[in-house]
């Protein structure tokens, strides 16, 4: 099983990306660098408790799909998913806030940073229990596909995910259908602290098995939005098209640790310097003003990105604890939460 | 009124909802084509076609995320798990997932959708295959949880579970598959979270659910004649939402208590009934509590042993007539 | 005596009785070279290498499998769920596989294994890192069920559950894992199904478990100091076995009996033991039997939310002061 | 990924096989044939209750590997396991008196005719539920390699339980663990009564997953006894040099329905001829008739082991009920079933 690499060259300002389209890939990376960044200082301050799984380093993955998806697509992703999460559009003090606890949050305080969900942007769910997301995003293809419209699921998941039942299931399952499915591996090389090729029998965790569902094993930089983007572009079409599912493993690296209280140490320190040197802002930065884009239009989406982060943390600090009464909300459609007569 | 046999009930009670809305569909292992490995979907892939009643690979977390997917975007999923005991391999989506997602997410996601599968003992299956599970069920914060005993409450109470916007396992008895009873014509609806009286007594309350039901009224009516021993007879039904109202009214009544449960005994839902009546009810009270259940052992299967294990008519008689001696 | 943390005592157990038998064999994610995400069994790998201390891929199945697999030949497998909340996704080895294999094979198998798990909210982690499932375990016909409450406990049980030829799952409380306590030098070894009383009062029995222990004890002084209400405590410690004898015992003592439970409320632990008590002491009671439980609703995450939705020590004093005027 | 297919051509009496081996898998194939009709005829007669599998038509699969194993190997097998355990050596009787209910049966009619088991013969069980000995599998097999016994334990499964999450944990750990397992999928194109194809990514479903988890595609004629033999003694001294699992399929087919009660109607006549046509007996008789082996010497054979099925139905008959004090023991190793003091 030979996995195609999907790292076409960029060709230039104009090409079938063009710049619009990367401006937005940019905007989206910073919206989820700065925030994540705000995260991170947040739960240095105390404010943010719980736990929390940052995308830093992995912000081309979100982008890339976030830029490519349609409005009325559906993504599922993971705890580690603030990123995923606010590219479809979710709010900056939504997200913020309930990682906060606070009342403002999306979740309105009930969830926490491992469940972030915003239906009305399509923005179907985090699920924090490895694996179990893959078959629901089948279920939301499948319904795309009996009522005939040509929504796309989309779910992403980490490589460490590759090795869990459901995985299995829901890929075959997806491709018995012909499901309108965009599966997402992002390996970035570690489960929490364990790398994946120790604990893996092949050394592509995704692409290696796509051949198990009948799919083409696919791999793309993870860390530049444009191959995220082609590649996403290519299976959202395909999917669209009544062809089926893809799956597609992107190549990235986590900054931070694990997870909150992780410092990473267990990662070789020329691994971490050779991820860093690969940090897919800087680069794509690079790429855009090689392509001719104006250096003060990126500082002023950078500007921009950052301010909209600031203000979305006052707010969010601004807002109150949830009221108790929640508690007993919503555990059922008729809001309540009463088992009894 | 007709009269179905239990499985027929729940073919029917389908297909009332797949006739009446469209977002219905049907999942599971072998129930299209084969009509169900106990035939209790039999003519639903002809009448409504393999768009809407899919056969699915063994793949049970594929089979309740797909449901739940497909409910979470607008779709009114039934999901068969062939035996009750395979809800473990797919547990996480039950009870993590599909019970959780609505309130996690502050109500945003609703998941209208059923669970349907067949539970408890008698067919000489062996453990794995005749678990009673209603109280695992029982035991998870946002499923609701159906136990019918004959074929009316299986069309009734099915056709509710479908319209009900919140997700509802539904077990149906396998020792019941084959019994017949009167269903009334036409659109058939019960009201979920409704216990039912089946008989009236006035020496103690016996609370039975799904195969342990016709047992217990078989226990009164000997009672009755045997021991002038009169039982007030409630067919639990719905285990969440629990009808206390109609449960506790009755103990009241009569002052004494039984349950009469399939589920092995540690944490059985009796276990939780009573709790609460030894709560709620406890001036009203006459005597002890007593719980007839499975005894806290995996089911055997050779026939004589299964026979003894699950609780008998005369288990069900003796016990009661030492409790009210 | 040295003192030690809960999560230092979980190494402690698991060294002491790996030092002992060399068929005592430890599996998991990230248990290895990381210590466990929570730092619980730090030390092992390099005190006992890397054929005894595996790290396992994203797998639970897998691991409970493989640690069936190898009680059923020999070993003496321990291996660790990272969160209970994952338990879901291996229910069928556990509940299906484990709990009943002895039993359908009338003896032929042996089970030695033990399931370590962190169990129980308090961390913010939301719905599906938080649960207290232990009632879950208790349900299950065959499985051994063990949550201790201290280090001392931590290290004496889950020495005695290693050894212990029955499959044990081992709930440690993620909210105690700082918490220090004195812990007897040398082999320290206790006995499962054996409930401790920490308090002796007598007015109201009340049973705890976990991390509910140390809150129903800031309960009962404060009762005894401002109210002048003098509990007895009870950590019950194991749910399976169940030291009946001690507690009912002091529930007859004192006449009244209260449950403080983080499991939700509906089939949890208290609900057994109430219907215990009220089956065979019920005429020793002089009051109804309290449940103090988390609501039958999932965690929710946001700080204040989940301390209100967990019993505190003050619905624990205001609910007993209720009961007891 | 392109399966290897293992049927070398035979070559004759004293070839790599030799006489004496193919008149045992003459031997084991005769003894599950005899019994699983038997087996039917008792349930026929109302002396079978509960459920039951047969093996009828797969008997070249159970006898290639009952005959390669080393008496101190272990088998895990399912539902359909009545061939499985009788090749390790287990009692015939024991094996009726289970299907039976009776006191002389393997589980003293505890477990039925799903969960067959007789650990002195290292028949580790029969498992009911799909995927489950997977995984149950690898652990015996960890504790062989940890002992450094070079014991090998092989798990036999259906077409269906590929498609389940179990089947890819257990496959990919006994990889990264190099474990000394061997797992055999029966191919009988049919789950319960849907045909395999129907719900599978890939044609083949054990095969061409084999890539998934670093391990070659091999495929054998589950109805030949050489060609079951060959690849099961390949893999079991493979797993016994420590150089870890192999994953075999074996196309075979049922004669009878999947359980008890189901006369398998879904299933072409043609395809069901053609299989028929196939059948392991009758081809095996004659390859051993064409080697010259004398017709005398196979009779004799058939004859004792329809005697020995004779036998143990009078014994299983003979045999009481199972006392109802076996419900209240063994559930836990003292013997008991309390949960309390
Ligand atoms: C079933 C299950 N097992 C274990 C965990 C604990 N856990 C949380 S994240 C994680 C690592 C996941 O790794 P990967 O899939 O690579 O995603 P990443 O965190 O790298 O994005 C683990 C083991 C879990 N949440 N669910
Ligand atoms: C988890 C689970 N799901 C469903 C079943 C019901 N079931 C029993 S046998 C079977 C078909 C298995 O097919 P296959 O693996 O091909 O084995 P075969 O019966 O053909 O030998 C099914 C679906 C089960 N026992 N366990
Ligand atoms: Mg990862
Ligand atoms: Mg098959």
């Amino acid at each position: 099983m030979s996995p195609r690499t999907k790292t076409k060259a960029t060709s230039g300002r104009n090409d079938d990306i063009g710049e619009a389209t990367r401006l937005g890939l940019w905007r989206q990376c910073l919206e989820v660098r700065h925030l994540e960044k705000r995260a991170y200082d947040l739960f240095l301050q105390n404010l943010i408790k719980g736990t929390s799984h940052l995308s830093l380093g992995q912000e081309a993955v979100a982008a890339g799909f976030g830029v490519a998806m349609r409005k009325d697509d559906w993504s599922f992703c993971t705890y580690r998913g603030h990123a995923h999460t606010l590219v479809r559009g979710a709010s900056m003090t939504g997200v913020l806030g309930e990682l906060m606890g606070r009342e403002c949050g999306l979740l309105g305080g009930k969830g926490g940073s491992m469940h972030l969900t915003s239906v009305e942007h399509g923005a179907m769910g985090s699920y924090a229990i490895i694996g179990a997301h893959l078959p629901i995003a089948i279920g939301a293809a499948w319904s795309a596909q009996y009522r005939g419209t040509d929504q796309v699921a989309v779910c992403f998941f980490g490589d460490g995910t590759t090795n869990i039942g459901a995985f299995h299931e829901a890929l075959n399952m997806a491709t018995v259908w012909t499901l309108p499915v965009v599966f997402v591996c992002e390996n970035n090389l570690y489960m929490e602290y364990t790398p994946i090729g120790e604990v893996t029998a092949v050394e592509h965790p995704a692409a290696d098995r796509a051949g198990a569902y009948g799919l083409p094993g696919i791999i793309v930089d993870g860390n530049d939005p444009d191959a995220v983007f082609r590649a996403a572009r290519e299976a959202l079409a395909k999917a669209r098209a009544g062809e089926g599912p893809s799956l597609i493993e992107a190549k990235t690296y986590r900054h931070s640790g694990h997870s909150r209280a992780d410092p990473g140490k267990y990662r070789p320190d020329e691994e971490v310097k050779a991820w860093l040197a690969r940090d897919p802002i800087p680069m794509y930065r690079k790429r855009l003003l090689d392509f001719g884009v104006k250096e003060a239009v990126l500082d002023a989406i950078d500007a921009e990105t950052r301010a909209a982060v600031d203000a979305a943390t006052e707010a969010a600090k601004a807002s109150p604890e949830p009221a108790l009464a929640v508690i007993e909300r919503d555990v059922w459609a008729d809001g309540g939460a009463s088992w009894r007569n | 009124m007709a009269e179905l046999t239990y499985r027929e009930a729940v073919a029917a009670g389908i297909a009332q909802e797949m006739a009446r809305d469209p977002n219905v569909v049907f999942l599971g292992e072998d129930v299209a084509a084969a009509g169900g490995v106990f035939k209790a979907t039999v003519g639903l892939l002809e009448q409504f076609g393999p768009r809407r009643v899919r056969d699915t690979p063994i793949s049970e977390q594929a089979i309740l995320g797909a449901a739940m997917g497909a409910a979470m975007t607008g779709l009114r999923p039934i999901a068969e798990i062939m035996f009750s005991d395979f809800l473990a391999v797919c547990w996480d989506i039950v009870a993590n997932e599909i019970a959780k997602t609505r309130y996690m997410t502050a109500g945003q996601v609703t998941l209208p959708l059923v669970i349907r599968t067949a539970n408890g003992g008698g067919s000489r299956f062996g453990a794995q295959h005749s678990q009673s599970v209603e109280n695992w069920a029982m035991a998870v914060p946002g499923l609701k949880v159906v136990a019918p005993s004959n074929p009316a409450d299986v069309k009734g109470l099915l056709a509710a579970a479908i319209r009900d916007d919140d997700p509802v396992v539904f077990f149906e008895h396998k020792s019941l598959y084959a019994v017949k009873g009167e269903v009334p014509d036409g659109e058939h609806i019960e009201r979920l979270g409704t216990a039912k009286v089946l008989r009236d007594g006035r020496d103690v309350t016996v609370l039975a659910l799904a195969a342990m039901v016709p047992k217990a009224l078989a226990a009164a009516e000997r009672l009755a004649a045997e021991h002038r021993i009169e039982a007030t007879v409630i067919d639990v039904r719905s285990l969440v939402p629990l009808d206390t109202e109609t449960i506790l009214r009755e103990v009241v009544k009569t002052g004494r208590v039984a349950t009469v449960e399939e589920n092995p005994r540690l944490c059985g839902w009796g276990a939780e009934i009573a709790s609460i009546v030894a709560e709620e009810c406890f001036w009203d009270l006459d005597a002890p509590i007593v719980r007839i259940t499975t005894p806290h052992v995996p089911l055997p299967s050779a026939d004589n042993l299964e026979d003894a294990t699950v609780p008998t008519v005369e288990r069900i008689v003796a016990t009661l007539r030492q409790a009210i001696d």
